[in-house]
């Protein structure tokens, strides 16, 4: 087989931890290769490796047979290999364009603004994304980062693309978008490598799948010959039960009821219930407004409501605070920005909403030292060191970690956007289990989420929006992925009675 | 959850950072280095009157420097401090001055002078607080400002002169400088206590790991239910009582205020902090750095004095040279 | 034989004035010891009240001096510090800007600063025959600067009625603001007679001003403390330099050779020395020029 | 490839924020604000001879604050400025003076002499980059020590009185800044080259769009194969060559250097930069705020100069109240 690029028994250590323990595959050109794993099973760490962002500890990296070593990024890309990061890598007050550009801008002594605008239109039509090139990354949403991202990498004209979970945070509309482009580039020859969670991803566009494991080689083999249930075992190394738990009967009362949320520019009277013991999924196009009803909600953007009562009685929500004391937490779908702060270590960011427990008055870092050994044992936190910056995690193991603060609140109301993503299958399962038994303790759970098997196995009723509108609730047989993306997309619409009752209130 | 993965849970600690430890002892090390020269220069050095001025010296720009490296670490910076002093001890001398008239030259007029003090402190700690978040003003901006204004006024009020606190009020309030607790200074005491408590506060209190929060990572601050508007308001009272306690201190010494009092302690509060290796950028920082930076500053100024090798003219160079090389024994401790 | 030390604490060389002072603290020191051998003299600049106040204390912790010749940065401030010394057993000297308690200094060598407005106005008043327009450009805001305008103003009030002072800006004994100010009294003022800018540094800024606005209708530009530059340019015949009011610098050394002299004989300095200012024009300004002093 | 709905790709950029916008003009309006209480305070600020003095002055630290502006975006500081500028205007006064017995009292010195002083700010910033970035020293402290160097080394050199240029000379180098080209003052001239190059390079180049890149996120520009320390290097040269045009501007004014020379310039150019709506913590910025803030700080003088109704003890006062009111006026274009 021609092959583009070989590992040879990569190893890689941070300090005194081993993370990639002699690992070894290979991929072809025209080749979709798939890189699955465990969260910090070190597959970042080894496509960082490839792409010249870091140096291996041991081993050999060959591309086109020939042994390299990369000092910088720039090397890598020199001859083609590019990466798409899993966390974003963009400078946030540049524009869309100046990043897509980022250090091969055109023009001479003065920049040719106009072509890279162009370009970069180029580029963000191929991810299918319409932005203005000039819009401040910065004030673009977390999705938008994401194609943008993309847009950068594939800008670059890569012999090897590697996409380091590319649609952690994308919706099924944007990914088939991403799975055309892939598939056009595969004809052109180039290698793509391929890390997701979302195993049905794999099977749909890889040709091959390689399995690693704490840092170990597994297997690579033909995905024809695995099916979604198998690659999952080999990743977690046991046999995996049902990933949705059953549901419980929600009870009748309610816990949430918000009437004609706005939030402008975003969000336009959106109205929902949530009863005690229900979880109630958001789907929704990026865009649709989800993410940013939830934070008008909260307070952290500006925002109008009608009304909001907590199990019956109204209440003002005006900053995360106020929801704090109505027992409402929010996590938010940007882990790096607003979920965790990662220059400081694990156990402050665990503890950072619920230190009032550990105050007496002054705070018991020992007491705190044994919650973040509990969270890690609960949640499955994975680092080498405790002692370690929260930045230092796996992406997966940061989610988890950002999970375990907000629940740590012992909250009644649960929003979670995008709970899982970048989390492996494993821990994914787990928080499902967790979501039930959160539902099933009476509390109440709002999913924000961009995979709709998700919502569909997890969700006793699905809020879809669309264009800042709830489009559509569904529940019990209306329930299901046709319909939920037709609302979506607009391609159907709900307007029989007038909005706010239409919304939701399942006895009204 | 339940994941039953043993290995999951990994903490082998990292052994101790050798370098980096070096590297964040680097004040102290500057410190101990500068001793060693100064000694050699002159063996009065090591004197006890000697250290002990030298402590007391440090307690001025070292009281304010703990409250800076609140503000610091939050991610602020408070530019006002030299001019608010000023403001503060001419304010207190008038007022005490005054209540001299009806409450006697005793203690009563001066605790009242030193609540005002402290009163006036957190005032103006609060207008920069408020200013700065809920106007949503670089707080660079504000606090130069009020740099200005808080000297004109203090100009304004002296008339261009000099406010003197009456002679025998002088020598009631003479103690709180010159008396001794145990035969350590009172300024020595005062010092270690803020700094004891500064660092308490700072690295055992919801509030100090909120003020580090803040300084890293605001968003997530705000995400995460922190009032980050108080919680930074806070830390500018608190500069803003740190700068009267050390007035209250600086009052009986010199017992007068005048346009020219605590000029350029900003800038010296600030070296004191960022010597001490606390990030200008915020997020993280330390008391103990904050104590040993503003001792450093003091101890270069002693043996300048303690030695005339060097032209008079080039004292502040010296003070730049060694800020600067204390700085680089101190990187280390820095990311690159 | 060990006559002691002398520690002489000044302000730092930050402006033309100061500069003359370290100049001559340090001249005198090489003198006196040569002049008195075993005297041990240590100057010391300090850059403000504070500092000042540390230094003396360090003077006699560590260099055990049993005089101090002091020319303070501010006067209030230092009184406290000076007591102490002089509380002490150490011999105290105080020079120009003296203290607000004057029990706290053994002798004082006194500049004249009230003088120095006095004599600035006499001057003025006569040379603008008694009428027109004046603007007054202040050093910082000190007491020294207080004593002079104010005696200044009373002059002039008293004497010259019909001079119009139009206004009295601060220019910080500074050149670059003597600069400034003027300009702006320049643009502000149509008609200005004469100016006083209490210092020669602000009056360096002063002329330049006027020569850039070419303006003629200003007769006087009277500065003050007896830079060189400007000595000379009276005694060159300048047509607006035509005078210059003395606060000279080496009162400093008057001090120093007075605390020197007593310590050597044992006998104390007289209790107040006043240097009065004095008027320079072009008929006496060859005995106050020093051409090799910084000032 | 085909995005068949419309409305599914995100996200037609929001329409252009009215409000951020006018927010974004602060300084501007500031500025006019300033300009028309000035006018009704006095008739005569508008006056060509006075709107040019105004500009004139705010050359030097509108130039200067161009260098800030580069400095500040890329997330560094420098103190220094001032001190710098003090020590180059008196070391090329000397040698000027000097090469003007072999040179004469020609053009050729003044012109070797600016040469000079162009190699003195680009060494000084040399060397601060050079620290700051291979020496991992924070760069306020780098640039506070030498702010002290600087100053001490001119006192020295001067032995704390003036540096004069000699007569024949300064009648030489006087129209650069006396002279007029078009009517036009020579530093006004300067100023706007200086400033349209500031902002083409910050900007349309490669090389500005770096600043900014790292200035917002040096991890993503390492990541980009930027050469980060070169860049940082270079704004901090360039901050060193605005310096001295500056300073070569200046010279021929007084044409004399002394020990106040340039003092607190550096707060006054960080202002300006701050003023302007360059955020103090880098990532990005703005060339022609930078000028409206240097020309808005000098009007204040200015305006304070032209009138008595304020007190001459308040001047520092109403320059910091009207510092905060345009900083108020301009926070609509900061983010919460
Ligand atoms: N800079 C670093 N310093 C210390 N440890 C690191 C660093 N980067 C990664 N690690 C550790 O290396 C291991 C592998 O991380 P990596 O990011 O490669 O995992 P991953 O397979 O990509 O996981 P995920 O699916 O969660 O993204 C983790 O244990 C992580 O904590
Ligand atoms: N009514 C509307 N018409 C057009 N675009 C809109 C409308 N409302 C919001 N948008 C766009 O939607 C985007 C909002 O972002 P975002 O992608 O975060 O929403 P979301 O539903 O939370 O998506 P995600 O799936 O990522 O959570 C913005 O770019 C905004 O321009
Ligand atoms: O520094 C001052 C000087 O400039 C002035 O002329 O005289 C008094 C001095 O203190
Ligand atoms: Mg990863
Ligand atoms: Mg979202």
């Amino acid at each position: 087989m021609n092959e583009r690029i070989a590992f040879e028994n990569i190893t890689k250590s941070f300090g005194p931890v081993e993370v990639l323990h002699g690992v070894g595959f290979s991929a072809a050109s025209g080749e979709v290769h798939a890189v699955i794993g465990e969260n910090g099973a070190g597959k970042s760490t080894l496509m960082k490796i490839l792409c010249g962002y870091q140096p291996p500890s041991g081993g050999t990296v060959r591309f086109e047979g020939q042994p390299v070593r990369f000092a910088s990024s720039r090397d890598a890309e020199a001859l083609g290999i590019v990466l798409i990061h899993q966390e974003f890598n963009l400078a946030e007050d540049l524009s869309v364009a100046d990043n897509i550009y980022l250090g091969r801008e055109t023009g001479g002594l003065l920049l040719d603004e106009a072509a890279m605008r162009r370009g970069a239109a180029a580029a963000l039509e191929r991810v299918g994304v319409r932005l203005d090139p000039r819009t401040r990354v910065r004030d673009l949403s977390v999705p938008q980062k994401q194609l943008v991202e993309i847009a950068k990498a594939v800008s670059r004209d890569a012999q090897v693309l590697v996409m380091d979970e590319p649609t952690a945070t994308l919706t099924p509309h944007e990914t088939e978008t991403l799975f055309t482009l892939i598939a056009q580039l595969r004809r052109q020859g180039v290698t793509v490598l391929y890390i997701s969670h979302k195993l049905d991803e794999v099977a749909a566009i890889s040709d091959r799948v390689t399995v690693l494991r704490d840092g170990r080689h597994v297997t690579t083999r033909a995905t024809a010959e695995l099916t979604q249930h198998e690659m999952a075992n080999l990743m977690v190394g046991r046999e995996l039960e049902d990933m949705f738990p059953t549901r419980a009967e929600p009870g009748a009362d309610t816990l949430l009821e918000v009437e004609d949320l706005t939030v402008p520019g975003w969000a336009h009277s959106v109205s929902f219930v949530l009863r005690r013991g229900e979880v109630l999924g958001f789907a929704g196009l990026v865009g649709a407004g989800r993410t940013e009803t939830f934070e008008g909600l909260l307070g952290l953007r500006r925002s109008a409501v009608r009304r909001v009562t907590r199990a019956g009685r109204p209440v003002r929500i005006a900053t995360p605070q106020d929801a704090a004391r109505h027992g409402v937490v929010y996590l938010s779908e940007d882990r790096k920005g607003k979920g965790l702060i990662t220059e400081m270590a694990l156990r402050p960011n665990l503890t950072l909403m619920t230190l009032e427990h550990y105050a007496r008055p002054l705070l018991d870092t020992r007491a705190e030292q044994r919650a973040l050994e509990a969270a890690v044992r609960d949640y499955g936190i994975r680092s080498g060191n405790l002692e370690a910056k929260a930045g230092s995690l796996s992406g997966g193991n940061q989610q988890k970690l950002a999970l375990a603060k907000i629940l740590a609140t012992d909250p009644e109301v649960v929003i979670l956007d995008e709970p899982t993503r970048g989390v492996d299958v494993g821990a994914k399962r787990e928080i499902y289990h967790l979501i039930q038994r959160l539902a099933r303790s009476g509390k109440g759970v709002i999913v924000i989420s961009s995979e709709l098997p998700e919502l569909l196995g997890l969700c006793h009723r699905v809020a879809v929006m669309h264009g800042g509108r709830v489009a559509a609730v569904l529940e019990g047989s209306g329930l299901g992925e046709h319909e939920v993306i037709q609302y979506a997309t607009g391609l159907k619409t709900q307007d029989t009675t007038p909005r706010r009752s239409a919304n939701v209130h399942p006895q009204a | 959850m339940s994941t039953p993965k043993p290995d999951a849970a990994v903490a082998a600690a990292r052994p101790p950072a050798v370098l980096a430890r070096i590297g964040s002892l680097g004040p102290l090390l500057g410190l101990l280095a500068l001793a060693l020269v100064a000694t050699l220069l002159n063996p009065d050095f090591l004197t006890v009157s000697n250290l002990t001025n030298v402590l007391t010296r440090a307690a001025f720009i070292g009281i304010i420097a703990v409250g800076a490296t609140f503000v610091i670490i939050s991610g602020g910076i408070d530019l006002s401090v030299g001019s608010m002093a000023a403001l503060i001890a001419g304010s207190v001398i008038l007022i005490m001055n005054a209540l001299s008239g009806t409450l006697g030259n005793s203690w009563t007029t001066v605790v009242a002078g030193m609540l005002i003090a402290l009163g006036i402190g957190a005032l103006a700690g609060l207008f920069h607080g408020t200013t700065i978040t809920r106007g949503r003003i670089e707080p660079f901006i504000v606090t130069l400002g009020t740099l200005g204004i808080y000297r004109s006024v203090l100009t304004y009020l002296s008339q261009g002169g000099s406010i003197s606190l009456n002679l025998p009020l002088s020598d009631v309030y003479s103690p709180v400088y010159y008396g001794a607790v145990a035969g350590i200074p009172i300024p020595i005491l005062v010092f270690a206590a803020v700094a004891l408590l500064g660092g308490l506060i700072l690295n055992r209190t919801r509030y100090g790991r909120y003020v580090q929060a803040i300084g890293s990572n605001e968003q997530v601050a705000r995400y995460a239910a922190i009032n980050v508007t108080r919680v930074k308001i806070i830390t500018y009272m608190i500069q803003g009582i740190c700068v009267a306690i050390a007035t209250i201190l600086y009052v009986p010494r010199l017992g007068s205020a005048s346009p020219s009092t605590g000029l350029l302690w900003e800038l010296e509060a600030i070296a004191a902090v960022i010597i001490g290796g606390t990030a200008l950028k915020g997020g993280s920082g330390r008391i103990w750095g904050t104590v040993v930076g503003a001792v450093l500053l003091v101890t270069i100024e002693n043996v300048l004095n303690l030695t005339s090798i060097i032209s008079v003219y080039l004292n502040a160079a010296v003070q730049g040279v060694v800020i600067i090389i204390v700085a680089f024994l101190q990187r280390g401790g820095r990311r690159a | 034989q060990n006559r002691g030390t002398i520690g002489v604490s000044i302000p730092s060389a930050d402006h033309g004035w100061t500069a003359g002072v370290v100049y001559w603290a340090n001249r005198t020191k090489s003198e006196l010891e040569k002049k008195y051998p075993g005297m041990r003299i240590v100057v010391k600049t300090a850059k403000d009240a504070n500092e000042q106040a540390n230094q003396i204390q360090d003077l006699y912790t560590v260099n055990r001096i049993n005089t101090l010749v002091i020319l303070p940065v501010e006067s209030a401030p230092l009184t406290k510090p000076v007591a102490d010394l002089k509380r002490r057993g150490v011999y105290t000297v105080v020079v120009d800007r003296g203290l607000t308690d004057p029990s706290a200094q053994d002798a004082y060598v006194a500049g004249d600063n009230p003088g120095l407005g006095r004599v600035s106005a006499e001057y003025l008043g006569k040379a603008m025959g008694g009428k027109g327009n004046l603007v007054v450009l202040r050093g910082i805001p000190t007491v020294i600067d207080n004593q002079r305008v104010d005696a200044f103003e009373a002059v002039m009030k008293s004497k010259y009625p019909n001079i119009k002072i139009l206004d009295k800006k601060y220019a910080n004994w500074n050149r670059d603001d003597g600069f400034k100010v003027m300009q702006d009294y320049l643009t502000r003022f149509p008609k200005i007679d004469a100016v006083w800018a209490q210092d020669d540094d602000i009056a360096v800024g002063v002329l330049r001003a006027i020569q850039q606005a070419r303006r003629n209708d200003i007769k006087i530009v009277l500065g003050g403390a007896g830079m060189k530059e400007m000595i000379k340019r009276v005694m060159d015949g300048d047509k607006l330099i035509t005078a210059d009011v003395t606060y000279p610098p080496d009162m400093i050394a008057d001090a120093m050779r007075m605390a020197a002299e007593s310590r050597a004989s044992g006998k104390p300095m007289p209790k107040n020395t006043i240097i009065p200012s004095k008027l320079i024009t072009k008929e006496n300004a060859k005995n106050f020029y020093f051409p090799d002093s910084p000032f």
